[in-house]
Order: structure tokens, then sequence, then C-alpha cells
């Protein structure tokens, strides 16, 4: 049969009908529709019976109870543990998204040596015994040449058991550079020292102050107490009255029963002209002044020096005059001292903030306030909480390489004689190496913990001076800016993955130890800081090695709680509920054996010079003309500002005029963003003398004109593409400024000019 | 459209939100995409393609300096209760397909992703934008896929999704007071992710009908208000505030309307 | 086997011009498919659309070309049930032009949502309360009906005509064509009616709800009274520009004569409608949800109130105006003015109702939402304009579609 | 669509909605089953006579 045209037309036109009257096309649009319904790109997550294990977040210095949902070996999902005395259930984004970092693409996967420059990205997988080895060759060489000192190690804590290890390491092999990243902890931290005499941190029972006066706090802003603060705040009563002294209209500050609009920079004038008041109108604690106070009157030394006290000190601050500073009305001045020292039970609370914020003078001048409402030790008042004391071993004996190294001066400047008191100056690091003729000071650098490429004020000199430093070993979980220039990683688990302990965290107003436990077993090929210490330590050999008597990190920590351990591996938590005394009596460690509101051992450290009655502030470098408007950062709980970075959850929740695409939008009050033609979503050239920042402009009455404000948290070059590349780091924005009292930064903001790009 | 209910008796799941307590931290929203699998991007910043089951919103009383306020409005799904609370909430009614339905029991409004082909008529119809479409396929980098919580699927590309109220939780609890012999559910057995995770409680969850739950008095009490009240979407998540500023953009007012005779008109003409 | 492909007694362009023309608009059609399969592979992140904007550009143009293409159902109404003889002249072409419009308005339906492959779950899990399965049912059965009213035009070109079924098809359908015009009619009326309904029963969306006759909204029969009075409109013109371009004419006048005139007066009392429909909606639906008229268009960036004045009068009154004074639509100008005018103000009236339904802000924080199309949703929104003239460059040059086309051109 | 759907429920609107569809179904459906019998049958009826190929 001759197939033409015809005959072919009908066959498939026939063909056609035919099929549709059978099952087949039917069959198959159902099958194609189930195939969507089924797709094998889209994850089918595996079931299984539900554990909640009970833990604690160490994502910042928080240490915010949690409960992990695990099934299987998979962590699901991290929520808050009610009964936890930190935060009550309590936690902030960045501790619910924790899971999205221990499986996301930012963790180290396992030991890895760099293969090609520093910074280019370029790694080569190594074993953790070829890894160990490494370091323990560098440091042993080092060691040999008599240069054990030139080792330095950061860490972002000096309070738990890996940073004891750490300390106990340097101190057996020689070394006094122990340097704790920086955070607003290090001026409160100085402050308690120089006015209480002792170490360790302040606590305040937010819970149940019927007044809380925050200068200039984050506290509901992501600041590391947030967890206890929300906590507090969300049990609140209306009759409890939360002041935010703040140039900026924060969370915190919107949340507040009023937002008191200081300029920036004039906490502490703000905080001597409420003492002013409260010492004009007799409206303090005088039996607490009489028994406990020291410096409140003018006094005379043995030698017969006469130093002014705090009354003479708060003279010049009268409303009149710190209106002016501040820019409040002196209405306002009057009338929140009189408040403050009518509440009840009233804290007056500093620090929490960006690292910088709070200088030691602010801090000083906000304890006076708390001093002269008599608050120390009371319910709603103001604790003192010493330093962990369970990290307690028997000294250890060193050899003379040691003892030699560990009598060196500290690379930093720290404890001597100009910042006598002053703990670490992680700031001064990179200036120490920068100013230094030939070999850098700092031969060895382990970076265990904190992320100091990044957290150090001036970000640039930092890595130039990394640059000068021929070994850096990090220790990061993550693929941080720091381990970006390192030479060597040795990636720690996540905290879902290990033991942990957590000591009090600052703000908190009793002792709270917890533990962190391994919700998981390790995704990667990680291994814990301490158990690497341990076996450095028993490869180096020697008294060394014998300063280190613990099978591994785990056995260290057992033997250490051993007390605890049980009740730590019940709950989570061991607190000293019942042990604790909150008499005076003992409270104050000082010479005095007082409250120092104008401490000795504070002005020592500003030499001869007689402290005139005025108070030293730290001014912003640059010319007024050209640089009219000043820069400052502000914290968001949305974005982390410290070490570790935003999880993906955390930058899907940021609005879009904070980050659009790559960009962060800056903070100006719509009067001042006229002045400079500028309207909402320009883009903008960002001006100060640290350098230059394309931004783009979001308009918010809620900020004080002349201001531009940028978020912490941003800038970022490592983890991954999820936070990287998007905006900039505003400290690097901000040129350091020495604290004269204590070499601390205490630079709160940078001149700054703004154009429309 | 389901039928009406035999046994059980009916429940009307709601949230109150108190808005002088939320600071805007974000942890309900993020507790939520950890619960309910929600995806992310490398770029979320465009809001309108961003998927979120609750979301919320910064508000301002347009004040000048330093008399500026600020408010937070989480918005999840309100779960409407439609039009003379029949479940005729202004997605369901629309969607061509049921791939959204009013739960009588609970009055929860589901989604059903395997149904769903992605129309978008349910979000023309939603004045919350509270449903939200999945315009990529979702992407789990590195080892990520390894926290997804097998109570909720996973969504494909080109389906609508958004708040159940958690509703997994609804049936795990249910279940269990099943299996050990229970008609009712205890208030705190059954509360969603966002809810147990705000930090600062500002968020309470349970049956609306139900006088011994917290959110019955709160839904009642005299600074409790919806959004878009005069729609008459009926919605379940109520809203407190203090402040009389954010209760007025809460909801459109004419020239010289005032938010509180409103409501009381509406009352009034509710109750005849 | 020697018969012509083209109709017999009528001249047409030589092939070569022909496949140039197609070749040109094949371009098009092209770039269009291209779009058309980047948006099936991808998805629909490929468009402009977002979570405010999940009806756009394509629903805009659905709405539109169904309007348009009510030209089909409005003249088989007029032919076949009120036996209007006039307009034999014009049906065949009214068809073509219905069966365009309504295989685009199906296929931008399969691109526009997010799983073309569940699209059927629409009829197989039918919600007989959304408009939307009312729009679906209507609108693929009339299409059905379209394609039957089509078939025994196709099967009169003279090589199928030679085959001896479908002769007889051809034959025995165009017996029975009342019927189905009838019911087309029928699927007709509620499918544009439900298309109004699709915003108007949106009571989350004060810009766009409507109080109404039992279930259904006013914007039901305003719809479905616009797309009749359109319709025609769109006929005229298209056919208008047929006659242009191939430069002959094609249709009686009366045929013109009669369509422009019951479009006339179709648009007229539309026009009263739409009217009052706006002015109680002003008035009273959505002050009753604290909105204010002013409120919608102030806050417009674009086009303000404009857009307002320019669908009712401009392009509603005038040509309507136009259209029922035999004096002016005498004036092919005018005519062709008016119905320009027609086609642009339903084309308003729909976009207003899909986009400015999505812009318009419900909580006084938020902000007109924006939107910008992207070159595939463009490119796939001019598809079917390549894909029309393709089947009219097809038909015209093949099948007999104006019956007094001979007539009306003795000369050639 | 089919009453053994789960969706399907017995009530005035299903049945108006659904009515009206296989109403219009069935016409389309049955004039079409008319019309291609028809032809079959005319067509049949002009074999014998060959040639048919005329207009009406």
């Amino acid at each position: 049969m001759k197939i033409d045209r015809r005959c072919f037309l009908s066959l498939v036109i026939g063909g056609a009908v035919g099929t549709t009257l059978t099952p087949v096309p039917w069959k198959l649009t159902d099958d194609i529709a189930i195939w969507t319904q089924n797709w094998s790109w889209t994850p089918e997550p595996e079931d299984g019976p539900s554990k909640f294990v009970k833990s604690v977040c160490t994502q910042c210095s928080g240490g915010c109870g949690i409960i992990a949902r695990t099934i299987g070996n998979r962590a699901i999902k991290i929520e808050g543990q009610p009964d936890h005395p930190v935060n009550n259930g309590s936690l902030c984004p960045k501790a619910i998204s924790a899971t999205q970092h221990l499986y996301g693409p930012s963790r180290i996967q396992g030991p890895m040596k760099r293969a090609g420059e520093r910074g280019q990205g370029k790694w080569e997988k190594i074993s953790w015994d070829e890894a160990i080895s490494t370091v323990t060759e560098k440091l042993a060489e080092l060691r040999t040449r008599g240069k054990p000192h030139s080792v330095a190690c950061i860490s972002d804590t000096d309070r738990n058991s890996v940073a004891y290890l750490l300390d106990r390491f340097l101190r057996a092999y020689g070394s006094p550079n122990f340097i704790r990243t920086p955070s607003s902890a290090d001026a409160q931290e100085l402050a308690l020292y120089l006015s209480f005499g002792r170490q360790g941190t302040i606590g305040y029972d937010f819970k149940q102050s019927d007044f809380i006066l925050s200068f200039g706090c984050a506290l509901m802003d992501g600041c590391d107490a947030a967890g206890q603060m929300m906590s507090a705040f969300g049990d609140m009563d209306k009759k409890t009255r939360l002041v935010q002294i703040e140039a900026r209209l924060s969370d915190t500050a919107a949340k507040a029963s009023q937002w008191v609009a200081a300029k920036p920079g004039t906490e502490t004038d703000l905080a001597l002209g409420l003492g002013h008041v409260m010492v004009r109108d007799g409206l303090y604690d005088k039996a607490f002044i009489d028994s406990h106070g020291f410096a409140f009157e003018d006094r005379e030394d043995e030698a017969g020096n006469a130093y002014p006290g705090y009354r003479s000190l708060v003279r010049d601050y009268s409303p009149e005059k710190v209106a002016k500073t501040t820019g409040l009305p002196e209405k306002t001045i009057e009338s929140l001292a009189r408040a403050f020292a009518r509440a009840r039970r009233p804290v007056a609370v500093t620090g929490f903030s960006n690292p910088a914020a709070a200088s030691v003078n602010q801090a000083l001048a906000v304890f006076a306030l708390n001093a002269l409402a008599g608050n120390f030790q009371k319910p709603g008042g103001v604790f003192v909480i010493d330093e962990p004391d369970y990290l307690s071993w028997t000294e250890m004996k060193i050899d003379k390489t040691a003892s030699a190294g560990n009598q060196q001066a500290r690379i930093d400047g720290a404890g001597t004689k100009r910042f006598a008191h002053t703990r670490y100056l992680p700031n001064r690091l990179p200036e120490a190496i920068n100013s230094s003729q030939g070999d850098s000071p700092v031969q060895a650098l382990l970076v265990a913990g904190g992320n100091p490429l990044y957290t150090l004020a001036d970000p640039q000199s930092a890595k130039k001076a990394f640059e000068k430093i021929p070994f850096i070993v990090s220790f990061s979980t993550f693929m941080d800016e720091t381990a970006e220039q390192a030479d060597l990683l040795l990636p720690h688990p996540h905290f879902l993955e290990c033991y942990q302990d957590v000591p009090t965290p600052a703000g908190m107003a009793k002792t709270v130890i917890s533990l962190a436990r391994p919700v998981v077993k390790p995704v990667y090929d990680t291994r814990h800081t301490g158990d690497v210490i341990i076996e450095t330590a028993k490869n180096l050999g020697g008294f060394i090695e014998n300063a280190f008597p613990w099978k591994n990190h785990e056995d260290f920590l057992k033997k250490t709680l051993s007390d605890q351990w049980e009740t730590l591996e019940k709950q989570g938590y061991w607190t000293d509920d019942s042990s604790r005394d909150n008499s005076l009596e003992k409270l104050f460690r000082t010479s005095s054996q007082r409250f120092e509101f104008l401490p000795r051992a504070g002005f020592e450290t500003q030499g001869s010079e007689n402290p005139k009655s005025k108070v030293q502030t730290v001014s912003l470098p640059g010319d007024v003309n050209e640089l009219p408007l000043v820069l400052v950062p502000y914290s968001t709980i949305r974005i982390s500002g410290g070490a570790v970075a935003n999880t993906p959850f955390m930058t899907k929740t940021v609005d879009a005029n904070v980050i659009a695409q790559q960009d962060v939008f800056v903070e100006i009050n719509p009067e001042t963003a006229s002045e400079y033609g500028l309207s909402q979503g320009d883009k903008a050239t960002l001006k100060t003398p640290a350098g230059n920042a394309k931004v783009r402009v979001n308009l918010f009455e809620g900020i004080m004109p002349g201001l531009v404000a940028m978020p912490a948290g941003l800038g970022r070059t490592g983890f991954s593409d999820y936070i990287a590349g998007k905006g900039v780091n505003v400290y690097g924005l901000i040129a350091p400024a020495a604290d004269p009292a204590s070499g601390l930064n205490a630079a709160w903001g940078a001149r700054a000019a703004i154009g429309k790009a | 459209m389901a039928q009406q209910p035999q046994h059980t008796k009916t429940k009307r799941y709601g949230m109150v939100i108190d808005l002088d307590k939320c600071t805007g931290c974000g942890a309900c929203m993020v507790a939520c995409y950890a619960e309910n699998n929600v995806p992310f991007r490398q770029d979320d910043s465009d809001k309108m393609r961003s998927l979120n089951w609750i979301r919320v919103m910064k508000v301002d009383n347009g004040k000048a300096f330093p008399d500026t306020e600020v408010c937070y409005i989480p918005m999840p799904c309100m779960q409407c209760d439609g039009q003379h609370m029949q479940g005729h909430s202004p997605c369901v009614s629309v969607c061509p397909a049921v791939a959204t339905d009013y739960d009588y029991p609970t009055g929860i409004v589901s989604q059903i992703y395997t149904r769903c082909f992605g129309c978008r008529y349910c979000m023309a119809a939603c004045p919350y934008h509270a449903r939200k479409f999945n315009w990529w396929d979702p992407k789990w980098p590195a080892d990520m896929e390894k926290y997804l919580n097998p109570d909720v699927s996973a969504r494909m590309r080109g389906v609508v999704e958004k708040c159940s109220f958690c509703y997994h939780r609804y049936q795990k609890a249910r279940d269990k007071a099943y299996v050990e012999g229970r008609d009712e559910l205890h208030e705190d057995e059954y509360q969603t992710a966002c809810t147990q995770a705000c930090p600062t409680n500002a968020i309470t969850f349970g049956d609306l009908y139900n006088p011994e739950h917290a959110v019955h008095s709160l839904s009642r009490s005299k600074n409790a208000f919806r959004l878009l009240e005069r729609l008459n979407t009926n919605p379940k998540v109520y809203y407190l505030s203090s402040k009389s500023w954010v209760r007025r953009v809460a909801d459109n007012y004419l020239e010289g309307e005032n938010p509180e005779q409103v409501a009381k008109a509406r009352k009034a003409a509710a109750t005849h | 086997m020697t018969t012509p492909a083209i109709p017999e007694g009528v001249k047409r362009c030589s092939t070569r011009q022909f496949t140039l023309w197609l070749a040109v608009v094949g371009a098009v059609l092209l770039w269009g498919v291209y779009a058309m399969f980047l948006i099936w592979y991808k998805g629909l992140n490929q468009t402009g659309m977002n979570d405010a904007y999940g009806f756009a550009l394509w629903i805009w143009a659905d709405l539109a070309v169904i309007a348009l293409g009510g030209g089909a159902f409005f003249s088989g109404f007029l032919t076949y049930i009120i036996g209007k003889k006039e307009l034999k002249s014009i049906i065949n072409y009214a068809v073509i032009i219905g069966f365009i419009c309504y295989s685009s308005a199906l296929l931008i339906l399969a691109l526009d949502i997010g799983q073309p492959l569940r699209g059927w779950f629409i009829f197989w899990h039918a919600n007989v309360h959304s408009m939307l399965t009312e729009v679906a049912f209507c609108l693929s059965c009339y299409f059905a009906v379209l394609t039957i009213e089509f078939i025994p035009l196709v099967l009169e070109n003279p090589k199928l005509d030679r085959i001896p079924f479908l002769h007889h098809l051809s034959h025995n359908m165009h017996e029975v064509m009342a019927v189905f015009a009838a019911t087309g009619v029928f699927l007709s009326f509620f499918h544009q009616g439900s298309l109004g309904g699709v915003a108007g029963v949106l009571y989350g969306r004060p810009f766009a709800f409507r109080e109404g006759l039992l279930i259904w909204p006013w914007t039901f029969f305003l719809f479905t009274w616009s797309a009749a009075a359109v319709g025609p409109c769109f006929t005229m013109l298209v056919t208008w520009l047929t006659e242009k371009i191939t430069q002959k004419k094609l249709v009686r006048p009366e045929a013109f004569e009669l369509l422009a005139k019951i479009s006339g007066w179709m648009l007229l009392t539309y026009m009263i409608a739409k009217i009052a429909d706006t002015w109680y909606w002003a008035a009273v639906t959505a002050p009753a949800r604290g909105f204010s008229l002013m409120e919608f268009y102030s806050n417009n960036p674009i086009y303000g109130i404009w857009i307002l004045i320019a669908e009712l009068v401009i392009c509603g009154i005038v040509p309507a105006l136009i259209l029922i004074t035999p004096k002016w639509r005498e004036n092919k100008n005018l005519l062709v003015t008016a119905a320009i005018l027609a086609v642009l103000g339903v084309c308003i009236n729909r976009w207003v109702m899909v986009l400015q339904v999505m812009a318009a802000p419900l909580l006084p924080f938020q902000d007109w939402y924006m939107y910008m199309p992207t070159w595939q949703e463009v490119a796939t929104t001019i598809l079917p304009v390549a894909y029309g003239a393709i089947l009219i460059s097809l038909a015209y040059r093949y099948l007999p579609v104006f019956p007094h086309e001979k007539e009306l051109n003795p000369g050639q | 669509m089919f009453p053994f759907s789960f969706e399907w429920v017995w009530d005035i609107s299903h049945l108006v909605f659904m009515g009206g569809l296989w109403y219009a179904l069935s016409i389309i459906g049955a004039g079409m089953t008319y019309c291609v019998i028809k032809s079959l049958i005319d067509t049949a009826a002009d074999e014998p006579g060959e040639g048919g190929h005329g207009h009406h």
C-alpha cells in the first residue's frame, strides 16, 4: 500500500484519537504530577524518635541554656532551656539557628595546611598527626632558639577550661602573651577591679530591679546579655522603668519606658551630672557611703597631697553644663536623677555595647551612681561575681627557659607601668608588631577562639601585622577572617559536638556554671582544642608534658569539675544559690577595703599628674569642617557583631533597609539627609579618617541629626557566601583611640562625611 | 471545604501578641524557619520574594526626633475565620484546587503543598501578605539537610506556603492525648514554635474558645485589636498595645474616624 | 492532484513574500518560545513577579485577550441566536480571532502557574467556590467550542475539502453550529463573568472588592458586559487592519455598521453601569473599610487618578458616544478611533483590576508595591501576538475566511 | 470533578456548578459525536457513486 499524505494524515489523527481513548495519556499525566510531588532534589528528612539534650550556647559569652532536639545523629532544632538561670528559656536568633552553623558551608571540615599564598584560600588536607607535629616542631624550635616568649595566643575568653589550658600551656612553655580579644567586658572588669578591688564580672539583678538606667547598653540589641535581659524584660511589669540613654532609637530604646537621647560619647558626663543632682539634693545612701565609700569627700594621703573626692568632681557637672554637653534639656537630667534616686531598687548599667563605647571612666561614673543608690549586693541591685574558681590546679613546675620567657614584657604592653591594671590590650598588638624593626616580636600565633582579624579595632593594620607573623595557627571551627590568613587550621568542633564549660556570663547576679555537651557526634574531622593543647604539651615533653597530667580535655574537665560534674551532666548548669555571701563586709578588696569613687589605683595609672576635677573623655580626631558628621556603630540582634558571623537565617531576618543585596544601609535623620541631598535608598560614599565606604542611605527619624549609624557585624570575607561580602565592617572605619586611663580602645565613633555616590 | 466537626469540641486556636513586649529580635522568625524547614537564599533581601511564615514589621509613629517611637508587629498567617466566622477566609474560598482548607475542629487554615499548582490566587486574596511563593527550588548547602525537621515536609518550587500554626505540633499533641485516653489538650501541650521561642513571652497561643487558656481573656482585653479588622476577615491573631498610634496603623481609618469608636460600632453591629 | 491550496477566486501574495513575512513574525515567535521554555525550565523566578504581585503582566494579558476575544461569542450570539445575517460576513474572522485569543490565554495560564504539570488539578480537585475554577472550566470548554467553530472553516480549505469525510464533517458541523454557538455563549457569559469575579470577590482587597448579586460581585456582570461591548470593537479593529494590510475590502459595510452600532450601545450601557459601580464602591464599599477613593489613587507614584479618568471618560464615554452616533460611526476614521479607544479602555480596566489591586497597600505602614516585568514575561506576552499574526496570515491565505471577499473585490 | 474524588460534597453549589459543566460537556460531546457519525454515514453513502467531491 502506498503511503500518501492522506493516509499519513489519517494515521496520525487516528493514532492521536486512539491513544487518547486508552488509559496511557491519563496515567502519564498522573505520573508526571506525582513526580513533581516527589522531586528527588527536594529533600525528605528521615524521621525517628526525638531526644532533647540540655546544653548551653557558646557562640557568645552570654551562656544561655539550650535544649537541642535530635533525631538519630541529627541536631534538628535549638530551643531555650526554660529553667536555666541565665535565660529562662529565652534565646536570641543566633542560638536558635546554631544548627545552620553546625552543618553549614562555613565549617572547616578537617585539619589543613596552607597550599597557596596567605589568604588565597588554597588548602591541603593533612592528618591530625601531621598537624599537631607541625605545631610541636615549630614551638620546639622557637624554644631551642630561646624565644618562647615570641609565641602568642589569642582567645576570646580567659575564663573557661580551654583558656585555662592555653594559659597554662603558655606559662609552662614560657610565654606571657595570652591575649583576650576585645569586648565591652574589658572596661567593666578593669573598673570593677579599680573600684571594688575584685577580678570578676559585674552582675545586675534585672529581674528584681524597678528602675534600670542603661547607659547606651545594647541590652536587647544583641549584646551578650541579651538572653538574660530579654527574659527579664518579658517578666517585667508595667511599673518597672527601663530608661535607655542613647542617641539612636535602638530596639532597647524603643522598648524602654523612656528614651533619653543624649549625644554619643557624653554618657560619662551625664552619669556625673546625675551624680551632681543626687549629691546636691542629698538623694544618696549616706549610710552606705559612710561605712563603705572611699573618696566621696576630698582627702589627703599620708604625704599630705590633697585629692578631690566625688563630691568635688561632680560639682562641675551641673545640669546646666551637662545639658549643653549632652544636648538634653536640664529638666530631663534633673528628673532622671530624682527618679533614679527615688526608685526602690534602681540599677545603673553600663557596658554591653560595642567593645569601645564604654570607657573605664564611664564605667566608674556609672558604678558611682549605683554606690550613691547604695544598691550593692541587694535584690534588684548590683552584684560582683568572682572569676571562676573551679579552674584552680596546683602550680606546675616550669623550666628555666619557661621562667625566662614568662618574665619578658607582654608584647601588647598590658600590665606594664603605664597600663598596670589592664590585663590584655589586644588592640595594641598590631601596632607593637607593625612598629617593630626586623623580625616580628610574635613568631608564632595560636588563635584559639575569637576572630581577631575581624574583631580588632583596626582590621587593616591587624591584617598587616599578621602578615609579619611567620606562623599562624587557627583553631577556628569556621573559615573565619582569621582562619583565612592562617598557615595551619586545626578545627575545633562545633559547640553542639563537644564538651565545654561556660562560667558565669557578665551581667549575671549569681554564679552560674553551664556545660555544653556533645549533642551529636562530630560531623567533620575536628578535634577539641583542649585535646590538641594537651597532646602538643605531651609531644614537647619535659616540664611541659608534666604540667598536663590529663588524658584529654574531657578528662581534665571531669577532674576539674569533680564536685559539680554530676549536677552539670544532669541539669546542664550549676549555681551557687545556697552558698553565696551577700554581705557588704567582704565585698571590697581595694586597699581602702571600701568602694572607691575615684579609685586610687586608677589615678596611679595616670602618673604623677594630679587629676583635676575633670574626667578625661575621648574626643574624635578629624577636622569638623571637613567631616561634619559622626559615624557611630550600632548593634542589632539580627546581625552578629562578634567573632562568629550570622547564620543564613539571621541574615534572612534583616530588613531590606538594613541590607539590600550586598549593600549596607546607614541610618541618617531625614533632616541631615536633606542637608546632603540624600533621599531614601540613595547610594552614598561615607568618609572617615580611617577610610571610605560605599553605603546606601536609610532615613530614620529615630536617630539624632548629625549622626550616621551603621550596623556592626558586616563586611566579612570569611564564613560563607551567605554573609561574606555584604556591607562593610564599621570598625574598619573607626580608628582606635586609646583610653588614657587603661590603654583600651575607647573610640566610640568617628568623624565622618557623606555624599551621594 | 471540610464538613462541620462531629465529635470533638470545636477549638479556635489563636494568638495574642503583646506589641509592648515585642523587641523585634527576630527569634520567632528564626525559630519558625528552623521548625518548618523554611529555605533561605544567599541574597534574601528582596523581602517580597523571601520565604517567611512570620515576618516582623517595623513601624514608627512618624514623629521627628526625639519624639519618634518604633513598634514591631510580628505577622504570622492570621488564620482568618472569614466573613461571618464560617471558615470563608479570603484565601480558602478562592483556591481553585482545594489546596488550602479551613480546618473546622481547630480553625487552622491548612496548605497542601503537593496539591497546590501555584496559581497564586490565594496570595492575591490575602490582605496580610501571609502567603509566600516558592520562586526557587529550595537548597540546603553543605550538610544542612541534616537539620531538617521530619515533621514538616520540604516544599518544592512553584507552590505557595504559609504559616500553619505549627499544625504538626497539634497533631503530635493530639496523638499523644489520644494514646493517653484524653479528649482535651492542655494549654502548654500545643504551642507554636514562635510562641515558644519568643524571648520576652510577647506571644501567647491557645484556644480562644477556652476560658482556661490565657488567650481567651487576653483577646478580650481593652488593648486588644486585630489587623485590618474592617475587612471582615476575622483573623485569629490578636495584638495588644498600650499605644494609640499603634492601634491606628493597624487598620485604615477615614479622616475624623477614631479606632475605638469604629471598634465599638463593629461590636455593636456584630451582636445584632 | 493539482488542487490549489489557496481558495478559489481570490488573489494572494507570492509564496516568497509570504515566507518572508512568516520568517519575520516567526523570529518574534521564537523569541517568545525561548522565553517560554526558560520559564518552564527554571521556574517563575524568571519573572518580575513577587509575593505582592502574585498576579501580574500575564494575568492582565490573559484577562485582556479574553475580553478582546469576546467578539467571538458576542458575534456568534448575534449571528446564530439573534439571527443577524449581516454578520455572516465577519463571523468566521471573529471566530478565528477568538480562537487565537483563547488559545493564547490558555498558553499564558500554563506559563503562569508554578506547577504546570499539575495544572489539571484545577479540574480534578475542583473547588466549586473559586472563581478561578469557574474560569478554568468555562475557558477550556469554550475553547473547545471555538475549536469546533473553527474546524469547519479549516476543512473548507480546497485541499482538505477534497477528502469526502472531512467535506461531510464540515457540512454537518455547520448544520448544528447554532447549538455549539449557544453553548459557547452560555460558557462565555460565565467565564467572562467569573474573570471579573476573580477580582471582585477579594474581600480582603478593598480596591478590588465589590458587592453583588447572590454569589456574583458586580464585576462579574461588568466583565461580561464589557467583553461583549469591546470584543466586537477588537474584531472590527483587526478586520480593518487586515483590510489595510491586504489593501482589499473584506467585509461588507453593513457588518461593520451593525457591529459598531451594537458595540456602541453596549459600551454606553456598560459605562453607565461601570460609573454607577465605581460611585457605589467609592462612596459606600471602600469607606466602610476605612478607605477613601483618593487614597487609592494619591499614593500611586505613576498614574494617579488619571487612570480612572482614562478608563471611564477617554476610553469609555467618548468611544461609546462616537459609536452610537450614526454620522460619526459612518466615518471610518472616527469608527476606528473609537474602536481603539474602547479596546484601550477595556485593557486599562483589566490592568486596574489586576495590577493596581496588587499594588495598592493595605496596611497604613505599607507602601505602594512596585513591579517590573522581566524580558521573559514581555517576550511571552508578545508571543501570542506573533502567533496570532501567523495564524491569521495562514487562515487568510488558505481558508475562505471572508465569504464576501470575491464579491467585494471584483477587479481581482 | 467526579463524585468519587474526596472534595466532592453533595451540596447545592456542587450540583449547580458541576451540573452546568457536565451539561456543557455533554452538548459538546454529543454534538461532535453526532457530526462524526453522521459524516461517516454520509461518506459511506457517497462511496458507490465515487467522485462525489462536488460542493453542496
